[in-house]
């Protein structure tokens, strides 16, 4: 992997602006950002992804090719979680096992939009479509995590888990809702929709990226203090499951013929894992499992790697795949 | 008459709030994401992960509701975290 | 009346993403938008309608032409008020009837956006001085609503109307402040001015305002659950009166000789009803209403009407009228 | 001392803090748009139309004083809605 | 149990915490960005400068623990302005 | 100094919305802009800055000119809060005369920033490096007020400075923190990062600071009242030490051969004061001052007067020495 390959990743305003965001609480500067914009920004960025992706899905239209695409997905969605939970199983209890399964099973959709960007940088193409793929990959970990609870914690007190408010938070969750809204509104509008709405959720897109970066920075860093608690074998497996992953994905997606641009950011989907959706379901679905592990590892460790050192591993990884 | 007082993980409000009907009370007052330090370390509220969020809530109302309601909500939060107290107040509108 | 009319006024960013607020309610999705982005949007649209505005206006210069259609948007917000007053007393108490009244007789400045943005996609053109005329439209009911209470409600406890508090909240709140601040910047600073703020109060205006209605969806859908406690009398009146309003300032609009989209424009604005300036005015000064009638139904019927249903009919009407 | 805690519709909070001020407390804490339920439904605090929002508003004062507040702010919440209770607390600074 | 309520300038709100922590209570409670008056005249929370903010912390804990701590706060606020209070609680969970 | 310069400066969409916010405060309309908003503003006008201040410098490269133009700056910044001290003494104890020297020896960006849009506005080229200039003027005047106590204030209760904590408040709050996060990342990814980010950092310049000198009027208008307290003598420095500063800057630059836009833009920063960094650090250190004197002055007189006579009045200067 030529340093270059990082460099023109690492040397780009957004992944910047998120180690600015860690240094500024190292340092212990009072740099904050109000958390209304945190949210503001996160809500911009799934509306954007969903928009621009549904609009891409109706120029191309759905095609076998495109169902590969989603199968695959779909795949990993479900694999992921399954094998990670007995890994996991060796060192924790089955609620924490199940949580942090689910954590690397779902998505990060910052970590595919940083992706999106160094592609874009490199000029490589890439479909509309993988937005609808990476929709698909959200969810299913978070039902997968809870059938592994029940089906492994049978005599778990207050065992009442509650399928439909599971199935609601699966697939109604912010993140969820709005990819899929977008995606809808994007494809039935087409070129008259998104001429509209491109001032904001086309052009602006990178420059609020870059923004909303510098506050997971800072979010990022607050929870690395807590990483210490979480041992030595969290700690590599945050690491090493995404890398695992993330070679599983690109050789299944070269046998599968997948296009080379696609199937990295497939690849990058596989080995991120999610902060936002699976958290927030498992703290309501499993109050057992300790939101102090399965977050911290997820944003504090395996998001910072993923965007600066993995995307360009990934890559160099797919390159070397396609030639 | 009593003021109930809860702080609880902003996710499992709801729970809370649920018991507070359930017993009746006139009314409660809910304010979102306050931040703070327990047994379960720091809270500091962020919006991105949700997970990290308090909410306070309080009720006012009569002694026996009360009673009742701190027991319930008490059980919710040895699971949950959190923290309920109770004290003295005299309402006049 | 086509139904391509009503698909293109529906197939629309801003449109769809309201209902899609709307069912993230109903279906129980966590979405949320915190309330200060809420704020921010409403803010952003109104200074950008006053500076677009004011800029045209510059450019068009105050005309005979556009003093008539002052003179209309003024007629209509003192007309309706009183007449619906008077229709309202048949159900609703002196209070509430004043409050209905008032909100009807007040105008909706995201209902006259969506109207312009369907306008734009019909490239049917319209003047900035429309923009003067629903700023003239926003007010004259607040007053005119407490007249016909000091009038109708003589021995009313705490009977003090603070007229010098009532005209500031009539003329000094926030939407009427703001569309005169930009309608006045606009004008004096003229091109140059415009040119340096249209990247943001022009360019990004759809797409805000998708974001916006996402929001409004979101809130509108709370007060839909209100609706029951409302009765049928007023469920009526929160649609037909629109209509009936549209009717009437198609038909004047027609009669006193104003161009086809001023006229639509007017129409709109006529059949819009108030949920910002005039709640937080009769909340003030007449609590003896009960917001949950008046909110609900401009809210989460006459608004969701208006930019859906409403908008195709009555450029079906006016387009029948100019031929 | 005496604490003075009111919820209000925050169109009107003015009205309470009017009240504060002629009575001449030696001050007062605001918490702007809190949430909550009574007997005019859920309030959830919406920014747009501005009329589903609460504070709370509270006062440490002397007994007198409290006694004279919370006879004129029960006749503002017996028109308008909201809350007001009243306890006792030590005053350490 | 006691629970003691601080309102302080948040530019020192950590000092309180530290306070708090140092005297080794269960937990806390911290509101941010609340308004006010008092002595140094109104703060209505503006984020620009930062100066005119409040915050409101409270910890409910031991009698003994809140003596020595509305002491140690209590000498904070003589130099930095705000309001701390003590009052009796019961505590649930 | 003829009044087509005065009139070109205050004829700008952000000087007048500035103005709008005040005189709303002074009508008591309701209008409130919500306080993450003010932080989202004031966040995004710092970064923007520092990302086209460095952008500029990498086009430029880092020369023996730049060197001097940092070079006067850092002067100034050393300068001012040690004569006016002096000066502040005459009337001020020793706490109040630190904290009101700091505040004039620090700067304003957004007074820098309407100094910059007026230039562009009469087509004046200046440099991205006044930026780097701008952040090197931030800092020192914390430093020297706080020297300026320990020599003056030695039998001083509680007189612990905690001169690690002051050099954190002094260098990385977030003003200086994010300008030079800018500026950094700005200079590092040159050309490619700023194409990426320029349509939000860029662009939407002009647009936002209208936005945000809306609230900040009202936020001045808000302080104003304290200013009756604040006494004659006070009153008259906020208005003479920035013009006296500003014929400093005027001359020194000219001496220095400077060039004429990046001399204005100097002359600007020396007579702007701080709201931001400076009151929190000497709140945070300096308890004993009254931030009634000082933020207000800051705030609500010598502000408005820089964005409305100042700027013109400091040009007329520079353009008569320069020809
Ligand atoms: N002793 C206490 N006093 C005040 N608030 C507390 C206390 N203990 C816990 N809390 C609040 O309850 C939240 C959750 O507590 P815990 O579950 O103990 O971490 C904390 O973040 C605090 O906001
Ligand atoms: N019993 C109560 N306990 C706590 N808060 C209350 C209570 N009753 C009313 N409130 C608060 O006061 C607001 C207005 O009350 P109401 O006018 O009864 O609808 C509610 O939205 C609550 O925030
Ligand atoms: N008597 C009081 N009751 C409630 N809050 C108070 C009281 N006195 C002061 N405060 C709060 O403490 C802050 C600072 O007070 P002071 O230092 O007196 O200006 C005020 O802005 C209020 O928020
Ligand atoms: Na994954
Ligand atoms: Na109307
Ligand atoms: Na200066």
């Amino acid at each position: 992997m030529s340093i270059d390959l990082i460099l023109s990743n690492v040397l780009n305003p957004p992944v910047l602006f998120f180690f600015a965001g860690m240094l500024a609480v190292f340092l212990k500067s009072d740099l904050e950002i109000p958390q209304p914009i945190a949210k503001l920004f996160s809500l911009y960025l799934l509306i954007s992804i969903g928009l621009h992706g549904g609009y891409e899905l109706s120029k191309s239209g759905i095609t076998p090719y495109i169902i590969k695409v989603l199968g695959f997905a779909m795949f990993m969605a479900i694999f992921v979680p399954i094998y990670t939970f007995f890994i996991l199983r060796l060192k924790l209890d089955v609620y924490n096992a199940v949580a942090v399964a689910a954590t690397y099973g779902s998505i990060s959709a910052v970590t595919f939009l940083t992706a999106l960007s160094f592609l874009q940088q490199l000029k490589v193409p890439s479909g509309g479509y993988v937005v609808a793929a990476m929709t698909l990959m959200e969810s299913p970990a978070i039902i997968i995590g809870l059938v592994l609870l029940s089906i492994f914690a049978k005599n778990r007190e207050n065992s009442h888990t509650d399928w439909k408010e599971v199935l609601r938070e699966s697939f109604l969750n912010t993140s969820v809702y709005l990819l899929l809204v977008g995606l809808i509104v994007g494809y039935v509008t087409g070129e008259n929709g998104w001429k509209g709405v491109e001032p904001v959720f086309g052009n602006l897109f990178k420059g609020f990226l870059t923004f909303f970066l510098l506050d997971m920075g800072i979010i990022a860093a607050k929870r690395i203090r807590e990483l210490r608690k979480v041992g030595a074998f969290l700690l590599v497996f945050a690491i090493v499951v995404p890398v695992i992953n993330a070679v599983i994905a690109a050789f299944l997606t070269h046998t599968l013929g997948i296009q080379k641009g696609d199937a990295f950011l497939l690849t990058v989907l596989s080995a991120s894992a999610s902060y936002i959706a699976v958290p927030a379901a498992m703290r309501l679905s499993v109050p057992e499992a300790n939101p102090s592990i399965y977050v911290p590892m997820s944003l504090a460790l395996t998001f910072p790697f993923n965007i600066s050192v993995g995307i360009p591993l990934y890559y160099y990884l797919v390159n070397m795949l396609w030639g | 008459m009593k003021k109930v007082e809860v702080v609880i993980d902003s996710l499992h409000l709801n729970d809370v709030l649920k018991i507070f009907e359930e017993e009746r009370v006139s009314g409660y007052t809910v304010i979102r994401d306050v931040e703070g330090m327990g047994e379960r370390g720091l809270r500091e509220g962020d919006e991105l992960t949700g997970v990290y969020k308090n909410s306070y809530a309080f009720t006012v109302c009569e002694d026996d509701k009360a009673e009742r309601i701190v027991q319930r909500v008490g059980r919710l939060i040895k699971r949950l975290g959190g923290i309920c107290v109770i004290s003295d107040v005299q309402l006049f509108a």
